[in-house]
């Protein structure tokens, strides 16, 4: 890929949208104001493009065979693996192509469980898991399992009312029994930043294992897994411009090749007899079958191309746009934020309640005006008992959106509210 | 809003002024319903007689299709007899169930024919048939209960 | 997708390569004879384009959306559900998207391990899993991780001397103590068909599930899953003309609905609390976290695309290729085919050793002639021990396959023998 | 075969006529490698005295590139100080994890230069490396049992 990216000397938000073929479509006659970034982003050519001239003409399987275009695929696949080692300080050994974040944090935690006694991954009865109560089901449901396959207790950071880890407790509920904590880096419906130092310490402590998750950072903002001090990381490649249907889980080398492996089939073997089968290291041991070639292939084009623009900007792009949108949602009146509702320690994106209108009816109203937003409990159920909402109305930029995008929004928050006022 | 808005005046009637609404005695049978997906719910009542709907009562929270959607269906089924009635809920699920390609029946459906658009849209599909899903429920139940006391 | 096909009165293999811009490759400087197909087959422009103008035009995240993007990206997705599901002779609820083959015996056998006591699927010390020597490890060793962690027996259907299941200790080896039997349809390395009818029989007298491993194949002859009578069905993208990061799991839609969940996270669950979660019935209960969207799209302008062309024509193409290499082998001398060497219950894969030359040599000295075959176990190393091999070479051809093609091979080996006889 | 072949005139000299080839006493310790991909096996010999690799002896089965690299891997040990030799088979490693971007160094490597265009094919590079790891894997074990009963 050859990204032909123009002088941002000033971030040239017109031009990342130039390389964004669906940004030019029209919904309801109106141009489409793409506000569901959390969700998923969409996909500049760059990255569509890298993906359809390795399948139209080096595709062929990974791993093992001698034919040219073996050759050739597998190289294409192992460098999009040193592209996104790379892209997270990471080493190439450590990273695990999955085909989702959900599928990294269902692989730890299924290779815990399946860890005998004795090893340092085992849990069992008395042993526990910590989460927060703001995380995405992706990073609940599956330790909610392992804790009911093995006997394991799970306890859960709780929230403040505004929106941020309540750390109170932090020493009780981390303590000398946690064998691993695993919460997100940014919320995907509170748009809350976690201080993952202060976490990181606790765990430390106690010899607890982290897992971050990451599918709402890596997108937005510099991650360097390293310097974060965690054990797990994990991005899920469609919010960050890469096609749907591939993630990444980092792990540190050691535990990744301690671990017992997760599923079982081609790739992932060393010695298979009929009566039992040995396992070959990481990553290669978590990524049995034939994995997501292309995908991969899309993934590294996203992280150059992601690369190339400059997270840092991007980052500072967004912050821009997040307060334009918490100052334009505060002046309306009638409209809460829930979540933080000042830019500090956040993230993109930006949940809202208008008063007396349904989060559905919202969502519905706006797409007529040609702006998607997310509307609902955002795989976060918890959060939305927490603050007393049955769902939320959700709105998310990414590189490509503008500040006009973010004015109509306001202003069809305002045609909302005077439409559905009864 | 748009022309090809969900939002049909007739839909918007109805929210904003919902028919039979509120908890009424007598009744035979209340069902409490939720939409796990955006947490919409209601709680209805039916009472059944002679094979016919007397009445059938609601309060819930929702949006705008599944108010409004509650509110038609007891214009619909209220002093009807049970057969006829499940006909009609038969008729409204499947229109919203035809992802756009069914005509409507006004004969059949009268206000309820303003939901047809409501079926391109599947994640309303569900909004659209909270009420309707309780209250075939709660009569299913009635007549059950009635059956099983005659016999 | 129009899949602007050729009248294929005869079957216009000419036509068919058209579509395939890979097929003018060249390999040093010769013209690429791709025969790697058992591995993963090419893609097609109308797979590719189906792809790319769904993400150009279409693009979001599926489900609960309400805005207009995400509506018609659900509608892509889930209406590839019903593509595939007519493809099959299914139902659309019963068929669930997983990553590749691999997740979908992953998902079955996980399934199963998670069933408590007294459940229909519950396996444990004292109940029997039952394969064949000739499974693809991954049909092989997802079952024996499964026995490891219940304590049950895996048990296997060994082989015959020409490369066909040995049936006669059939009643013993399937018996009531097995709960399930998995076995593959047309094996990857042997090329064998096997009688699925005899095997689903006996499964049905002693009570046990059954699951055939499709990957082989559904993308060469027509498949219909209820007429075949199993419980559970797989298939995998890649090998079928669609993207990489895509498969299939079949399931009887009771037995779906009342099987535990695989992977936890999003799309999955019904209502969640921090104290624990319900789930969503099949399919979406297997498919936790944003699903491979594009790819589905793609796999099913696939599906599109092998109708168009016709199954059965496709077969009868393959079938007669397989003929004229099985028989030009036989001619040659000093070359063996390992597997059945008729083209009776057979399909496209034909694996064959040359007198005193190493496989490696073999596919390294043929790729210097453009070709490209596969050689080494093959996800099989169990076959190639049963038959005294370290490796075979494999050749296997698809419907762009021509008889001309065939015969390069055949010259290909006659090279290599002069070339590395001593 | 073509100009640009793995198969250089070197590998296949010594694929048909192995150097050192055979099991020979004396040896000091005796190792068994396999390379699971592709079940290729080597049975190999060392016999160090005085810091100096005496001899290196084997037997395997394998593809053209396993066994001419073993060949050559003799011919660059035997008679060498073990530290050399060691260096000489790092050397060999890093040219082969090369991915054809290093050139190799011919007084240093030998024949072993012929294995530059392996480097290229990943999926060869276990099959050149094998003899040189069952080597590695022996020599290592004879110091560590002489340095043992020296102490
Ligand atoms: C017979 C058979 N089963 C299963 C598989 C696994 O398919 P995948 O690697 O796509 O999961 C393959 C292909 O490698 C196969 O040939
Ligand atoms: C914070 C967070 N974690 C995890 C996920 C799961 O990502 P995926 O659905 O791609 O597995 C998401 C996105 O849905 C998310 O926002």
């Amino acid at each position: 890929m050859t990204a032909v990216l123009p002088d941002l000397a000033n971030y040239d938000v017109d031009a990342v949208r130039a390389d964004f073929p669906i940004l030019t479509r029209e919904v309801f006659g109106r141009p489409l104001v793409y506000l569901d970034n959390a969700s998923s982003s969409q996909k500049p050519r760059q990255v569509l493009d890298a993906e359809r001239s390795f399948v139209e003409q080096h595709y062929s399987n990974v791993h093992r065979g001698v034919h040219t275009l073996s050759q050739e695929a597998t190289d294409a696949y192992e460098s999009a693996r040193s592209t996104v080692a790379a892209f997270l300080g990471a080493r190439h050994e450590e990273v695990v192509f999955t085909k989702n974040a959900t599928e990294a944090y269902n692989l730890v935690a299924h290779s815990f469980g399946n860890a005998p006694a004795g090893s340092p991954f085992h849990l069992g009865p008395g042993d526990e898991v910590c989460v927060t109560e703001m995380e995405h089901h992706s990073n609940l449901v599956p330790w909610q399992m392992l804790c009911e396959r093995t006997g394991a207790t799970l306890r859960w950071l709780p929230l403040t009312d505004d929106g941020r880890l309540d750390l109170t407790d932090l020493d009780t509920l981390v303590n000398e029994r946690t064998r691993i904590l695993a919460f997100v880096h940014i919320s995907n419906i509170l748009g809350t930043a976690n201080p993952v130092d202060v976490l990181v310490a606790r765990a430390r402590e106690v010899g607890a294992f982290t897992l971050l998750d990451g599918a709402q950072s890596a997108p937005h903002q510099s991650v360097d897994v390293t310097a974060l001090g965690v054990d797990f990381f994990a991005l899920t490649g469609h919010k960050m411009l890469a096609p749907s249907g591939i993630g990444v889980l980092w792990g540190r080398k050691e535990l990744l090749d301690a671990m017992p492996p997760f599923m079982g089939g081609g790739s992932m073997i060393e010695v298979v007899q009929m009566s039992g089968s040995t396992y070959a290291p990481a990553p290669e041991r978590f990524e049995a079958g034939t994995p997501m070639i292309s995908q991969a292939v899309g993934l590294a084009a996203a992280c150059d191309y992601l690369s190339a623009v400059g997270l840092d900007r991007i980052a500072a792009h967004e912050r821009a746009l997040t307060a334009q949108l918490i100052d334009g949602i505060r002046a309306l009146g009638g409209v809460r934020v829930i979540g933080p509702d000042t830019i500090e320690m956040r993230g993109a994106a930006v949940s809202f309640a208008i008063d007396d209108v349904h989060p559905h009816d919202v969502g519905q109203s706006l797409d007529e005006l040609g702006i998607a937003v997310r509307v609902g409990h955002h795989c976060a159920f918890p959060v939305c008992r927490r603050y007393g909402v049955a769902a939320t109305t959700r709105a998310s930029s990414y590189l490509y959106t503008t500040a006009a995008e973010i004015d109509v929004l306001l202003e069809g928050i305002v045609t909302v509210q005077r439409f559905w006022r009864r | 809003m748009s022309n090809e808005s969900l939002y049909q005046e007739i839909i918007l009637d109805h929210y904003r002024n919902p028919h039979h609404s509120g908890l009424r005695d007598p009744y035979d049978v209340e069902v409490h319903h939720v939409n796990p997906t955006c947490g919409d719910e209601v709680t209805l009542r039916v009472q059944v007689a002679g094979g016919v709907v007397q009445d059938v009562s609601y309060d819930g929270q929702g949006c705008s299709i599944s108010q409004a959607s509650t509110s038609v269906m007891t214009d619909l089924v209220i002093g009807r007899g049970v057969e006829q009635a499940m006909q009609t809920s038969e008729a409204f699920l499947a229109l919203m169930q035809s992802r756009g390609q069914l005509e409507p029946d006004e004969d059949v459906l009268e206000d309820g024919i303003a939901f047809a658009g409501v079926s391109r849209y599947p994640a309303r599909v569900k909004c659209a048939l909270l009420g309707w899903m309780a209250w075939k429920d709660a009569t299913a139940q009635a007549v059950a209960a009635s059956a099983g006391g005659a016999s």
